[in-house]
């Protein structure tokens, strides 16, 4: 009954062409903001923040550069993995080599390193495309994983070849390094998830992000309609490795602290992110968001309803949670292919309509 | 002189680990070909395959230990061993069965989806059957026995001592595995040359609408290929499993045969086993090449990396279709 | 609805807390993923021992001991849940058996205050307890393994090696690197000549590996893998005839899941061990009777006396001690985890005390202090009989050359301190 | 009867005042392997006015409409444009010198709505960076809003205000012509091409489609090429036909002279060509 758009006229293109144009769902995207901003810092605690709510942030942003490449642009990646590794060892170089500099510009950096990486290995797109393209994305993948590996000048000679997070730190506050509180964590993931989310709509809804689709969508019509293929296809890459550069930083100097490229950034986690993204939903910021909080919470709820409360043994909760997992994809598939997002907009749009059916 | 013998070793043995992976690769264009699914789970299934292979022979209660923790007994086996043959051969209808359960529960939901949720499909597919896999056999390491010989070939050695001065090592399994995989590659052209399913299943392959309207049941089809990529799994799994024990890592062969579609074409079984064969080579000799120069353990990435700029000269593969752009 | 459905997942995401008066030793183990196998087996040697002492003595000093079990798959990301979700319970000690995870956990145990026991793996330089005040390796550690291996190769060779070939095939990752820098000082030392070896994980294919030592024809190979790299690393040296007795493995490369598959031709594979092996040794008769007869063990017992469920069980036994000794210091038999790391800077355990328990000779002396959490480093050699399948004891307790390794954990360790703003403390 | 061929233009049948040579073809071949689609063909297209490329099946209209967009470079021959030679170039130079197309089997963006897929007919006017893009500021959002104006404009001038928002997937297929029609004269071409814009219409949707074209031909001056099979929708819309068939043309001039031409009216009958 409340949620309408009846009576909420806009005067503007300005207005029509906001994110939220229906007054009860921004009103939502405030009420989401304050709580993630003025409720969870001062409730969180360790558990909280490391089985929950970091990973999920720092996959939202990871999803969120897969959705710009896989969703929006539709080249498909199983690169995600090693252009994370990239983020984590560019932010690990920068922070050893330049320990007075802050913390979020070379998070940053490490993004805009990740950028370039996957500007590179985005060329091949211009010929290959589809599941061969998938395939390909795999080179970066396994190549980035031995390179981090082989070359000892990326982990800075350490016996083991495992890299660690010292202690940095933003407005006193220490983000990175053992003493770092779980609101700390917290509260840096979320503006970076903030911002770029931000970021990311407004590119997609843009001149790039028409773009973008409309490669996706035919790319020839789109190449006779004035796109160029190599900017766009190459712009989607970089953006998108951009964020995934950020993502792998974050996983690496906040949430982890040490780490190690082939466990840390191995292909499972390409896997993962395009899980994410496909349950959430392709070509949609909330899919992400939806798909991030989906694959982080199902393993951690199964489990402690399987183990916690039933009292299973881990081997055989942990073999049943991947059937669990792997059958919910499944059927999540068959019932609504094209994700959270689509069956969340459905929900609405029965809402607006609601009492009646039609 | 002696490197160029040693390289001439290697190219064999290169040789022999491609039909391996060309193994893998068969039943990946099997499915793909006939139904335009990219089927992920093909490792798990091989898996899986050698699983069941090893579980029935050795008599082995399926789901034991999921019933002993619920009913708090203690049971594991059923006291007998099967041979090897008649355990093939149950295996084989197992994985039938399986067939048809994927077509009955997942593919036939699913038809006329997007390439890309088909795929992601299989990859929830191949989550649950690992899964299952374990639950319904146990995830230690299990030895698989069917009686196929391992270790140098003497014969062999002996010869190539002769000639070169310098005795080859050649795997007796690989040796076998060539064998088989030889005999299975002609069993399925003969298979589809010869019998009417054969043809039905390539009609399909050519043309989905024109075949429907022939009427071939769609439906029949997949469960037909995905009963011979089950058993070309099984194969895939005999084979892996004898060289490395049935454990997890066994799923992992997928990722082996991947850049081998690549450079093969997905629809081409010439495609995937000479793909198969230069991976093969390719990767071995340049281990052995360039390998010493970097550090080494380059074998997982290069066969990506070789196909890749392969792929960029040759969009649509070795044998691939021709793409032809039309507005 | 809506509300109600947010509640019953916020429920189900809180792990179930254990009660707090017990002692609680949590169990970071694997039974699934690529190491799922080695893990099982581990993880139920870890609980047995534990359950033992419940049953039959009432726990230790009177407190029962709860070893609440946490899969990781061995992912590090499911290592940091397992411990958050855990450590707010009362946790004292955690062995995750994982490298990987010890590296995430070292920073913060020290924040949290909690100890960290990783026997025969994880950071090697942690033996350094002046900079890592609260993670014990004891009894061995790495690159004490390696070095009774070299160690061993020079007695059979009457103390020289020079002129020798040794290849170590090493699983490519923190830890197959570990022993690198040992090795080769000791080739150094000893002048034999160190060809480096990697198998990327999984491990499963190594045919390019083998033919390489087939076409080198080193003397000796050291191995230090893990998983299915093992059992294709011993099969591909069947293949390829290399003589088993010149091919070592450490610890973790010589169980019997690595060996059994590969069936006659393993015999006479070498690989360290810290721990006896077998079920020659009186307390398995405990476990038989308050355990597998009750139908209370870990899986029905089924891995009762295999290498690696007598190692889960010894790290239990050293963490049992360390309580038991913690619980003489404090003066208290509910000990904190502070206390616990008292206990285990002052633990002593000697042959006799291992005999009490019903384990002589099962393990090494240990003895640690403020500034040696890694013991003696002391390990042994044990051999394959593939008629018997079974392991076969065939050196007594070996030191390792500290003469090598002392500078490197060092060095090692201070580096961390530096790059971690450590001081280290005075002992 | 004869108006063509003074370089300054002409006036046509109902007074409207053509100009000078916009685009002119010299002897276009262009082969696919060893078939010859299109074989010696010259034409031209004048400023202002509705030029339409008849012929039955396989004649090779498709293609010589593909030669235009520079989808396919020829073998032969030479393409002005604007009094300049143009080079083999990629499709979307193609479209940034002022081309603009539709497509016989519609080649719509299907996941965008149609107020996007009109859009991107504006892609090339948009100007602002990257920067101004990601933060949505300046640049950018003065671009969105003015470019969103003239977008409305062809909205309303095609009559789909009530669809804006709706996917385009969702649309029926004489909706998603005009849509593409209105991507097409977003660009805001000086040569825009059609490829079949009526095909599969019935007789309703092809009266409306073929008043747009008019008026856009009318209001905006818009040079039309247009490929169609209906012969009465054509003759009653274009200025000048040329004819195709096999690949080489065989009629070209005012509708009235095509329809006396004796080898049109043998390839429409079919009579037989051996």
């Amino acid at each position: 009954m409340l949620y309408r758009e009846a009576g909420d006229f806009k005067t503007s293109y300005r207005d029509d062409g906001q994110t939220f144009p229906i007054r009860l769902d921004r009103w939502g995207y405030y009420i989401v903001l304050a709580v993630a901003f003025g409720i969870i810092p001062f409730i969180i605690n360790d558990y909280w923040a490391s089985a929950v709510f970091v990973p999920f942030l720092i996959y939202a942003v990871a999803a969120l550069g897969l959705n710009i490449l896989t969703g929006y642009a539709g080249q498909v990646s199983l690169g995600t993995g090693g252009f994370m590794a990239v983020g984590a060892y560019a932010v690990y170089k920068l922070m050893t080599a330049f320990p007075d500099v802050s913390i979020v510009i070379h998070i940053l950096l490490a993004g805009g390193v990740t950028a370039i990486v996957g500007m590179l290995f985005g060329l091949p797109s211009l010929r290959i495309k589809g599941f061969y393209l998938a395939v390909a994305t795999l080179a970066a993948q396994f190549f980035l994983v031995w390179l981090f590996n082989k070359v000892p000048w990326f982990y800075n000679y350490s016996a083991s070849g495992q890299i660690n997070a010292p202690e940095r730190t933003v407005l006193g506050w220490a983000v990175t390094g053992p003493a770092t509180s779980a609101t700390a964590k917290y509260l840096i993931c979320l503006c970076f998830v903030v911002a770029l989310a931000w970021v990311a709509r407004n590119l997609t809804r843009g001149t790039l992000g028409r773009k973008w689709m409309a490669i996706r969508d035919m790319d020839i019509a789109a190449e006779i309609i004035g796109v160029n293929p190599l900017t766009a296809k190459l712009s989607a890459f970089a953006v998108s490795s951009f964020f995934i550069g950020v993502a792998g930083a974050l996983l690496f100097a906040v949430y982890l602290g040490a780490a190690e490229v082939g466990e840390a950034f191995g292909i499972n986690k390409s896997f993962l992110v395009l899980f994410m993204i496909i349950i959430g939903g392709l070509g949609s910021i909330f899919g992400a968001f939806a798909g991030a909080a989906f694959m982080v919470m199902l393993p951690v709820l199964l489990k402690n309803v399987l183990v916690g409360s039933l009292g299973w043994p881990t081997d055989l909760a942990a073999h049943i949670e991947l059937m669990i997992v792997g059958a919910l994809i499944v059927i999540f598939l068959i019932v609504e292919p094209h994700g959270l997002a689509r069956l969340w907009a459905l929900t609405k749009e029965k809402l607006r309509l609601w009492p009646f059916p039609h | 002189m002696d490197q160029l013998v040693f390289a001439a070793e290697v190219f064999l043995n290169g040789l022999m680990t491609g039909v391996m992976y060309a193994l893998v690769a068969l039943g990946f264009v099997l499915i793909f070909k006939a139904s335009g699914v990219f089927n992920y789970a093909q490792g798990v299934l091989a898996l899986f395959a050698a699983l069941t292979l090893v579980g029935i022979q050795q008599g082995q209660v399926p789901f034991a230990h999921l019933i002993n923790a619920m009913l708090g007994t203690h049971i594991s086996s059923f006291g007998w061993t099967v041979p090897a043959l008649l355990a093939i051969l149950l295996t084989a209808g197992v994985m039938v069965l399986l067939a048809f359960l994927i077509e009955k529960l997942v593919l036939q939901h699913l038809v006329g989806q997007e390439p890309i949720i088909l795929f992601m499909a299989t990859i929830g597919l191949a989550y649950f059957l690992e899964g299952l896999g374990d639950v319904m056999w146990g995830a230690d390491i299990k030895t698989l026995d069917v009686g196929l010989p391992q270790g140098i070939s003497d014969g062999i050695e002996a010869v190539t001592g002769e000639w070169f001065g310098y005795g080859f090592f050649i795997d007796r399994l690989d040796i076998w595995a060539t064998i088989i995989a030889a005999l299975l590659v002609a069993a399925l052209v003969a298979f589809s040359q010869y019998t009417k399913q054969g043809r039905a299943m390539r009609a399909v392959a050519d043309d989905h609408q024109a075949a429907l309207s022939v009427g071939i049941s769609l439906r029949f089809i997949w469960v037909m290929v995905w009963s011979i990529a089950g058993f070309v799994a099984l194969v895939a799994g005999i084979m892996w499993g004898t060289k490395s024990g049935v454990q997890f890592s066994l799923s992992l062969i997928a990722l082996k045969a991947l850049p081998v579609l690549m450079l093969g074409g997905f629809t081409s079984i010439p495609g995937a086993i000479i793909g198969g064969l230069i991976i093969g080579v390719g990767e071995k000799l340049f281990e052995f090449l360039i390998g010493p120069m970097v550090g080494g353990a380059t074998e997982n990435w290069f066969a990506y990396v070789l196909a890749l700029l392969f792929l960029v000269f040759r969009p649509q593969g070795l044998f691939g279709e021709r793409i032809i752009e039309r507005v | 609805m809506k509300t109600k459905l947010t509640a019953l997942v916020a429920a189900g995401m809180m792990a179930a807390a254990p009660a707090m008066a017990d002692l609680v030793v949590p169990n970071l183990s694997y039974r699934t993923g690529p190491y799922g196998a080695n893990g099982t087996q581990y993880a139920d040697g870890f609980n047995d021992y534990f359950a033992l002492l419940n049953e039959r003595d009432g726990g230790i000093g009177g407190e029962m001991i709860q070893v609440p079990e946490c899969e990781t798959a061995y992912n590090t990301e499911k290592g940091v849940e397992c411990y958050e979700s855990t450590k707010d319970s009362g946790a004292l000690v955690y062995n995750p058996l994982s490298t990987g995870i010890t590296y995430q956990l070292i920073p913060k145990v020290s924040v949290d205050k909690k100890v960290l026991y990783t026997p025969g793996y994880g950071r090697t330089s942690a033996k350094n307890g002046k900079v890592f005040e609260w993670v014990f390796n004891a009894p061995a550690n790495y690159w004490d393994g390696a070095s009774v291996a070299i160690k061993y190769l020079l007695d059979e060779n009457g103390g020289d090696l020079s002129g020798k070939k040794v290849a170590l095939v090493f699983h490519n990752s923190a830890y197959g690197k570990e022993p690198i820098r040992t090795l080769e000082g000791l080739a150094e030392k000893h002048g034999f000549e160190l060809s480096q070896i990697p198998v990327d994980a999984p491990g499963q294919e190594q045919k390019s590996q083998w033919l390489q030592i087939r076409r080198d024809k080193p003397d000796y190979v050291i191995m230090y893998g893990w998983g299915v790299m093992n059992q294709a690393a011993i099969q591909e040296a069947a293949n390829i005839r290399f003589p088993m007795e010149n091919f070592i493995g450490i610890w973790w490369s010589g169980s019997e899941v690595d060996v059994l598959p590969v069936g006659e031709k393993a015999n006479g594979y070498k690989a360290l061990t810290f721990n006896g092996v077998g079920m020659d040794y009186p307390v398995y008769d405990d476990i038989k009777t308050h355990l597998i007869e009750t139908g209370k063990a870990s899986q029905g017992g089924e891995h009762v006396g295999s290498v690696l469920y007598s190692r889960g069980m010894y790290a239990a036994v050293v963490i049992s001690e360390a309580i038991r000794k913690a619980q003489e210091v404090a003066g208290t038999s509910a000990i904190s985890p502070e206390q616990l790391r008292e206990g285990f800077e002052q633990l002593e355990i000697t042959p006799e005390r291992l005999a009490e328990i019903g384990l002589p000779d099962f393990g090494p002396e240990i003895k640690m202090s403020c500034d040696n959490h890694g013991g003696s480093g002391m390990a042994r050699l044990q051999q394959w009989d593939a008629s018997a399948k079974q392991w076969n004891l065939i050196t007594e307790f070996t030191e390792p050359d500290q003469e090598i390794i002392a500078p490197l954990i060092q060095q090692d360790s201070e580096a961390y301190a530096a790059e971690s703003g450590i001081t280290p403390r005075d002992c | 009867m004869n108006q063509l061929a003074t370089e300054e233009g002409y006036v046509t049948a109902d007074g409207r005042q053509i100009g000078g040579t916009l685009m002119e073809m010299k002897n276009i071949t262009l082969r696919f392997g060893g078939v010859v689609a299109i074989k010696d063909i010259s034409f031209d297209i004048r400023q202002g006015e509705i030029r339409a490329i008849i012929g039955p099946n396989g004649a090779g209209k498709s293609s010589m409409l593909n030669v235009i967009s520079g989808f396919y470079v020829p073998q032969e021959g030479e393409v002005w444009f604007k009094g300049y030679r143009r080079g083999p170039m990629k499709p979307y130079e193609v479209a940034r010198l002022g081309i603009a197309r539709t497509f016989q089997n519609i080649a719509l963006f299907d996941g965008m709505s149609v107020l996007d897929n009109i859009m991107t007919g504006r892609l090339n006017r948009m100007k602002a960076g990257f920067l101004s893009q990601a933060l949505w500021w300046g640049a950018a959002e003065r671009e969105e809003i003015a470019n969103r104006e003239q977008v409305e404009k062809i909205i309303d001038f095609l009559e789909i205000q009530n669809i804006r928002k709706t996917p385009v997937g969702r649309l029926p297929y004489g909706l998603k012509k005009r849509v593409e029609l209105a991507r097409a004269l977003a660009a805001e071409p000086q040569l825009l091409l059609l490829d079949e814009p009526m095909a599969g219409m019935n007789v309703e949707e092809k009266e409306d489609m073929s008043r747009f074209i008019l008026d856009v031909n009318d209001e905006f001056g818009t040079t039309i090429a247009l490929i169609e099979h209906d012969m009465g929708v054509v003759m009653d819309l274009s200025d000048r036909v040329v004819v195709m068939d096999y690949g080489r043309k065989i009629g070209d001039g005012t509708p009235d002279e095509v329809r006396n031409n004796q080898e049109v009216i043998d390839a429409y009958l079919g009579v037989s060509h051996d």
